[in-house]
């Protein structure tokens, strides 16, 4: 059995997934585990990873490869490999959605589009890069302001009647417009709800302007939120895949370019040997 | 004995003072609350806290101006103003000789060009993006899982500072990060932000003419180490009075004392700008 | 805000302005839907009007169109179509809007427009326009000319400008010819030229009656709403008839002492382009301190003729092309602007400048913070200084711009109470 | 004569000092001669240097200069290299210059030309009108006027005769700096592992602060040296670089996306240096010369307008020519001119199916995280299966 780590090291959270690959040419994921990123990468990394190891049941010496993925990537010493959390999102959500050719992946800080590939090799892709709108990070800080807990905003959201558009989404002053909201007497639900409208409508965008074509996958920590899928769902009208992880599908698109790389390797090994 | 309050409701914190007209003008109380979600009940708050610190029934105050970011969403008081009327207004009562105000706010800058007899000539303001503002400094202060007024205090023990790149409120985060990752010390990179902060309400400030004296105002006066990154990148020192936060409701209590006793009129003073709470 | 619904003026000739520009739609629906009469686009600022005039050919604005949509606030979809496409968010939305438009078959009006027959790039001064045509041309497949006006680098254009444009002019009206199939008829042309010299005089009268107080209209809002008429017509009788009636009006309410407001609290002198997507808000901010423009350098795009200059039926060919080297405001510089505003600010006495920033437009706006400088620190007149945009809605923060409008006429307020106290 | 390696370190100093140390120093060795600067991107310094003047060409402050003036005259929404010349201005670094010289490249140019004249008085401060209508029989008569009211300003200034035969002097001089420069690139087309863009981009952009005699004998050492360099070829994906015509990227920047694995085979970064594909003819009326090359032996470019055959054919060129993989659109934040290109360029290399990404960079950009995760990944995609 081969054993190949993928480690995303997010602005946020660092999140770490096993993929073991037998004979047989299909893969399988053996456990996963995360840490709050925080200042040390190596250590997240190590925290997650071993978390990871402890749900699988594993020691750490039965790993083969280890490819690190996400904004903190060059961070871990211990890797054999970085990849770019887009690369890696892109070949995850194709794992998990063969036929999906357009990802949307909503982070923290960042919000990226991506099509590609029938191999989920990545085509084309946008990012935000100057400006931190429309990210998770707009919401957390909304839910914080709303005294509600995060796990909460998603279904919360969606029972909104009447959702309360936002048109600022400065991931900062999200306070601003809120306020107009709470002290009009906009119900949380239709406050949450007029959030996730404004981030589907930027996603959206970004997705038309990637050139989206297909089944949209969206992965990310804001996937975990109802709320925004129903916005997405409607405005693109069609339906949107989520993966039940979300959040590791970049961990496991690292783990099985891992895998491919890990490959390669052997087989070079091999034929020096065989000359 | 005349009583007039000024409050001023901020995206931040609302701040309200109570002054009196005998003899001269004193200001008789301050008082200082969290605007929180419900801006109306905070407006509300910071008067009666006043009220109470003055020991006087709020009965008593004749006139309330209400300024502030706040503004927008309630009419508090008998009449608003702006806050970029009312910072030029408390700077110039405060140190009569102020030229130039910078006001750095929760979420937004300005720098104001104020008259002889404290009148507005000029201004600017960022308003559009976190980038640069208080908020900017409570985030990376969050970062570095230190308390707001501790990194003032810390950026000063700077031996020398990190170059910081972003703007943007949430990306420097990362940058921050990166910066402890590569071993940085707190300090320098405490520095760093606020130099950076420095050099961008600068450059925005100097749309105004900047002459002496230079007065700043808003809650981030309280921050030492915003003060310096300022006072080095303009070269010269600049008037940070104990009250600078409360600058704007100074103002404010200024020109309500000035409606009562008619000194001065504005015409914005109209019944439907007055739609006031208050009492 | 109660007041400000009753601050617009509405005479008959905005019903008069409303029909003109519903029968230059309908011209250039026929011209969809039979292939006559011959069209050409063309660009606003300093065109070549009379040159179409004498082959019967209809311009097709597309600026107009785009700010028509912006107005209606249907501007958003097409731009956002054309960010889909590729564009910049960050580039001028008039050309987004209008591309937009073109890919979704979205048409101001009702009716169609036509493929034009020559896209006729007049460029003066904005580079955006040769993009923008260069665009138009390979999306339509229409045959492109760009006629290339010299810059006003100096204070008056010199001879070699005038004969290069000359000649271009020259080349325009053989390729009319072969277009069209029509031949360049001479007297029409000089026609064209006497009405536009008439429409000019009149325009030119109409925005020195802002010099009284009160001024009888706005030279922003309601100049903007006479503008139309003034790219369409303004070589033809109706142009005439047109602005014959709008100055007669405008004279009544002279000697009758009507001002925009019921009293004329401030003068300003507005630079750069409306933001078209909230014009009603934005006219609305200033309305609540009955503040009337009275000079503006945006309804000097069309043409700058307060100072004197005209087009000449004597000398029609060197006219039209001093015309656009040197009589509309996007084709002079920098410095030229401000001394326009300087004059404004001073013939007009108006109280302030306001500048309104918008981020499409780097022809208007690239330097406005100098500009800013010149007026505040040189001239020592209080200045405003806001930004949004005049075809994208997603720019315009509208409890920002009211914070600093109503600070500013605090400030205005404020000056002129204390200086009467002393 | 030096190493390579020295003669490039001091080019590298050369372009990133902002107090324009050797021009400085030229200018005292030369005290009754004038300096002309030019903003990109093309001038024709032919006719500076007959006027026995120093023409400098002017491209931003890099990521050195940090914008505290200039942000408050010209507001949001306008590029870095408009922001940092007037900073330059504003913060006498430009002392050095008696004149400068700008063109009709985009409105922020234009109108930073007219601000320029205002904030410095004593400075020659010219706008160069360059045709825009090349398909038209009056443009060559048009740029000639033009040139010749340049060459009287310059007259003017100088207080020296500009002849012809030194007109046709300079003309050769140059025509051969643009061999050079060709030379330089085909090399570096060639053999990408001993030349790597952002070196070759230091050595040609060195040009904007010598004497082009200088810079021409510089160019021939370091070809002479080059084939004898050491290094082995990667295997990376070979790229053209298009849209950093005017403001420069960060070295780092170009830096950067080669050590992520590609070969820059062709760019057009200081595009002007090597603005005609082929010599200016050196006999006749060199005026003349000059403005007929100008209409008819320029080089593609968003910022001058021929539509005498469509504007992405150039491109297209480029990429077969040096049998490119993928494009690389590098533009400056806020260039209205490369933005409005991109999209005829995108459509184009679509239907060809040749592989691009766009990347926006600022001359003052220091930190590269975001753009090193774009360009990786965009390696990543046309190399992992
Ligand atoms: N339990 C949760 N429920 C809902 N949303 C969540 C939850 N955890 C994280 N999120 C959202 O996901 C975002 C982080 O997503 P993630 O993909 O981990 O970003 P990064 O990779 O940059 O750390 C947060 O900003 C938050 O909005
Ligand atoms: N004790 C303190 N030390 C340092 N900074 C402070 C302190 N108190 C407040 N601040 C800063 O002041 C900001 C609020 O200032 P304020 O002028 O009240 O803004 P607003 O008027 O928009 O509410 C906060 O964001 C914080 O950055
Ligand atoms: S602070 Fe807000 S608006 Fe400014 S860049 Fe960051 S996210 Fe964008
Ligand atoms: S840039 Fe300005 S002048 Fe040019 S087309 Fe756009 S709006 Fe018009
Ligand atoms: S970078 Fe582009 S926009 Fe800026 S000056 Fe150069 S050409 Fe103009």
């Amino acid at each position: 059995m081969r054993l190949v780590a993928g480690i995303d090291c997010g602005s946020g959270f660092t999140k770490a997934v096993l993929v073991a690959k037998n004979d047989s040419p299909d893969f399988s994921v053996l456990g996963k585990g995360r840490a709050k990123s925080g200042i040390n990468m190596e250590e997240a990394a190590r925290t997650a990873l071993q978390a990871a190891l402890d749900d699988a049941g594993l020691g750490r010496d039965r790993i083969h490869y280890i490819a690190t993925t996400g904004f903190g990537r060059y961070g871990v010493g211990f890797r054999d490999i970085q990849i770019t959390e887009i690369t890696s999102g892109a070949r995850g959500a194709h794992y998990l959605f063969p036929n999906s050719r357009c990802v949307l992946d909503i982070g923290g800080q960042s919000t990226r589009a991506i099509t590609m590939g029938v191999s989920g090799k990545v085509r084309t892709f946008k990012t935000n890069d100057k400006c931190a709108a429309g990210s998770g990070m707009f919401i957390v800080r909304a839910a914080k302001y709303l005294e509600i807990s995060i796990e909460d905003v998603g279904r919360l959201s969606l029972q909104a009647t009447n959702p309360q558009p936002i048109s600022s989404v400065c991931a900062v002053l999200a306070e601003s417009e809120i306020i107009n909201h709470v002290s009009a007497g906009v119900s949380v639900e239709n406050i949450l709800r007029g959030i996730h409208d404004s981030l589907a409508d930027r996603a959206v965008g970004m997705l038309k302007r990637v050139g989206m074509e297909g089944e949209v996958t969206l992965i990310g920590g804001v996937a975990l939120q109802a709320g925004i899928v129903k916005a997405l769902q409607e405005k693109l009208g069609a339906k949107v895949n989520v993966a039940p992880d979300c959040d590791y599908v970049c961990a496991l698109g690292a783990a099985l370019l891992g895998h491919k790389r890990l490959a390669m390797k052997e087989n070079l090994a091999s034929m020096q040997q065989v000359s | 004995m005349r009583i007039a309050a000024g409050v001023d409701v901020g995206s931040t914190q609302t701040k309200a003072v109570l002054m009196t007209e005998n003899g001269g003008r004193t200001i008789l109380a301050r008082a200082l609350v969290d605007t929180g979600a419900n801006v109306r009940k905070a407006a509300e708050n910071a008067f009666q806290l006043a009220c109470h610190n003055a020991e006087i029934p709020p009965t008593d105050v004749g006139f309330v101006v209400g300024t502030g970011y706040g503004r927008y969403n309630i009419s508090f008081g008998n009449a608003q103003l702006t806050e970029i009327s009312c910072h030029a207004r408390g700077a110039h009562f405060v140190c009569p000789s102020t030229r130039t105000v910078i006001d750095m706010g929760g979420q937004d800058a300005k720098a104001i060009s104020v008259g002889s007899d404290g009148q507005v000539l000029d201004f600017v303001m960022n308003d559009k993006c976190a980038a640069g503002t208080g908020r900017f400094l409570a985030n990376a202060a969050d970062v570095m899982g230190i308390g707001l007024d501790e990194i003032g205090p810390l950026s000063q023990r700077a031996a020398r500072p990190v170059r910081i790149a972003t703007v943007c409120t949430v990306f420097v985060e990362s940058d921050i990060l990166s910066y402890l990752a590569q071993g940085k010390k707190g300090e320098d990179i405490m520095a760093g932000v606020h130099l950076a902060i420095a050099k961008r309400t600068l450059s925005l400030a100097r749309r105004v003419p900047i002459e002496p004296d230079i007065t700043m105002t808003g809650g981030v006066a309280r921050n030492i180490g915003m003060v310096r990154a300022l006072e080095e990148v303009l070269g010269t020192k600049m008037q940070v009075s104990p009250d600078a936060h409360f600058m704007g409701a100074i103002g404010a209590a200024v020109f309500a004392l000035e409606k009562m006793d008619q000194s001065f009129e504005f015409s914005t003073w109209r019944p439907e700008h007055a739609a006031g709470s208050g009492h | 805000m109660g007041e400000a619904k009753h601050t617009e003026y509405r005479g008959s000739i905005h019903q008069r302005q409303k029909e003109l520009m519903l029968k230059w739609y309908e011209r250039l629906n026929e011209a969809a839907e039979t292939g006559t009469p011959p069209t050409a686009s063309l660009m606003i600022s300093g065109n070549c009007i009379e040159l179409l005039e004498a082959f019967g050919a209809v311009p097709i604005y597309p600026e107009v169109n785009a700010l028509q949509l912006a107005i209606r606030h249907q501007s958003l979809e097409p731009i956002l179509a054309a960010e889909e496409m590729g564009y910049a968010p960050d580039s001028c939305a008039y050309v987004k809007a209008d591309i937009g438009c073109y890919l979704k078959g979205i048409t101001p009006t009702s009716g169609k427009l036509p493929k034009p027959d020559l896209v006729l790039c007049n460029f003066v001064g904005c580079n955006t326009y040769v993009k923008w045509f260069e665009h138009t041309a390979e999306l339509t497949g229409s045959k492109l000319y760009v006629l290339d006006v010299p810059f006003l680098r100096e204070q008056d254009p010199s001879q070699a400008d005038i004969d290069y444009v000359i000649r271009q002019l020259k080349e325009v009206v053989t390729l009319l010819e072969q277009i069209t199939g029509r031949k360049f008829d001479y007297d029409r042309f000089v026609e064209a030229v006497r009405c536009s010299a008439q429409v000019e005089e009149l325009w030119s009268q109409i925005k020195h009656l802002a010099r009284r107080s009160p001024s009888p209209f706005d030279a922003y809002f309601d100049a903007i709403t006479l503008m139309g008429p003034l790219y369409v017509y303004r070589a033809t009788p109706e142009g005439v008839e047109f602005f014959s009636a709008a100055l007669e009006e405008m004279q009544a309410r002279v000697a009758a002492h009507q001002g925009v407001y019921d009293q004329e609290k401030f003068r300003l002198v507005i630079e750069g382009p409306p933001p078209y997507p909230y014009f009603r808000t934005f006219r609305d901010m200033f309305a609540k301190w009955k503040a009337c423009t009275v000079a503006s350098t945006y309804s000097t795009v069309g043409g700058l003729w307060e100072f004197g200059a005209r087009h000449d039926p004597d000398h029609p060919f060197e006219s039209v092309a001093l015309h656009m080297l040197s009589q509309n405001v996007t084709n002079r510089n920098y410095l030229q602007r401000y001394e326009q505003i300087r004059r404004y600010l001073e013939e007009w006495n108006a109280d302030g400048l306001v500048i309104h920033f918008v981020k499409s437009c780097r022809l208007f706006s690239a330097g406005q913070g100098d500009m800013r400088d010149y007026v505040t620190k040189t001239l020592g007149i209080p200045t405003l200084y806001i930004e949004s945009d005049l075809e994208d809605p997603r720019y315009f923060a509208e409890a920002q711009t009211r914070n600093r409008i109503d600070a500013f006429f605090e400030t205005l307020e404020h000056s002129k109470l204390t200086a009467k106290a002393v | 004569m030096l190493t390579f390696e020295r003669t490039f370190e001091q080019c590298q100093e050369l372009i990133t000092d902002l107090s324009f140390e050797r021009v400085h120093r030229w200018k005292n060795q030369h005290p009754d001669s004038k300096v002309i600067g030019y903003f990109p991107v093309y001038a024709p310094a032919e006719i500076i240097h007959a006027a026995d003047m120093l023409p400098v060409g002017l491209n931003g402050g890099g990521d050195r200069l940090d914008i505290q003036y200039a942000d408050a005259r010209f507001g949001s929404f306008i590029c870095s290299i408009i922001k940092t010349t007037l900073e330059l201005g504003l913060t006498e670094h430009l002392k050095v210059f008696d004149g400068i010289l700008f063109s009709s490249i985009c409105d922020s140019a234009r109108n930073l030309c007219f601000v320029m004249k205002r904030n410095f008085p004593d400075l020659y401060v010219d706008f160069l009108h360059l045709p825009h209508n090349p398909s038209s029989t009056a443009s060559v008569d048009f740029l000639t006027s033009e040139y010749r009211r340049l060459i009287q300003e310059l007259e003017r200034i100088g207080g020296k005769q500009i002849t012809d035969a030194g007109l046709q002097r300079a003309i050769a001089l140059y025509n051969r700096n643009r061999q050079l420069i060709r030379s330089l690139y085909t090399f570096r087309a060639q053999m990408p592992h001993l030349l790597r863009a952002w070196e070759s981009y230091v050595l040609v952009r060195a040009g904007n602060f010598m004497p082009v005699e200088e810079h021409n004998s510089l160019l021939e050492e370091s070809l002479e040296q080059l084939p004898q360099r050491s290094g082995k070829p990667r295997d990376s994906i070979r790229i053209v670089v298009e849209g950093a015509f005017c403001e420069q990227p960060p070295l780092d920047l170009i830096k950067l996306v080669e050590d992520a694995g590609c070969y820059l085979v062709d760019d057009d970064f200081v595009i002007g240096q090597s603005w005609f594909v082929e010599d200016v003819p050196v006999d006749g009326d060199p005026v003349h010369a000059l403005a007929e090359s100008y209409v008819n032996r320029s080089v593609y470019s968003s910022v001058r307008h021929d539509f005498r055959a469509p504007r992405w054919e150039g491109l297209v060129d480029k990429v077969k020519r040096s049998r490119a993989d993928a494009v690389l659109f590098l533009i400056a934040k806020f260039c209205e001119p490369a933005y409005f290109d991109y999209v005829l360029f995108k459509k184009q290399l679509e239907k060809l199916g040749v592989p691009h990404l766009l990347l926006e960079f600022e001359e003052k950009q220091f930190t590269f995280d975001r753009v090193r995760t774009e360009v990786e990944t965009f390696v990543e995609s046309l190399v992992f299966d």
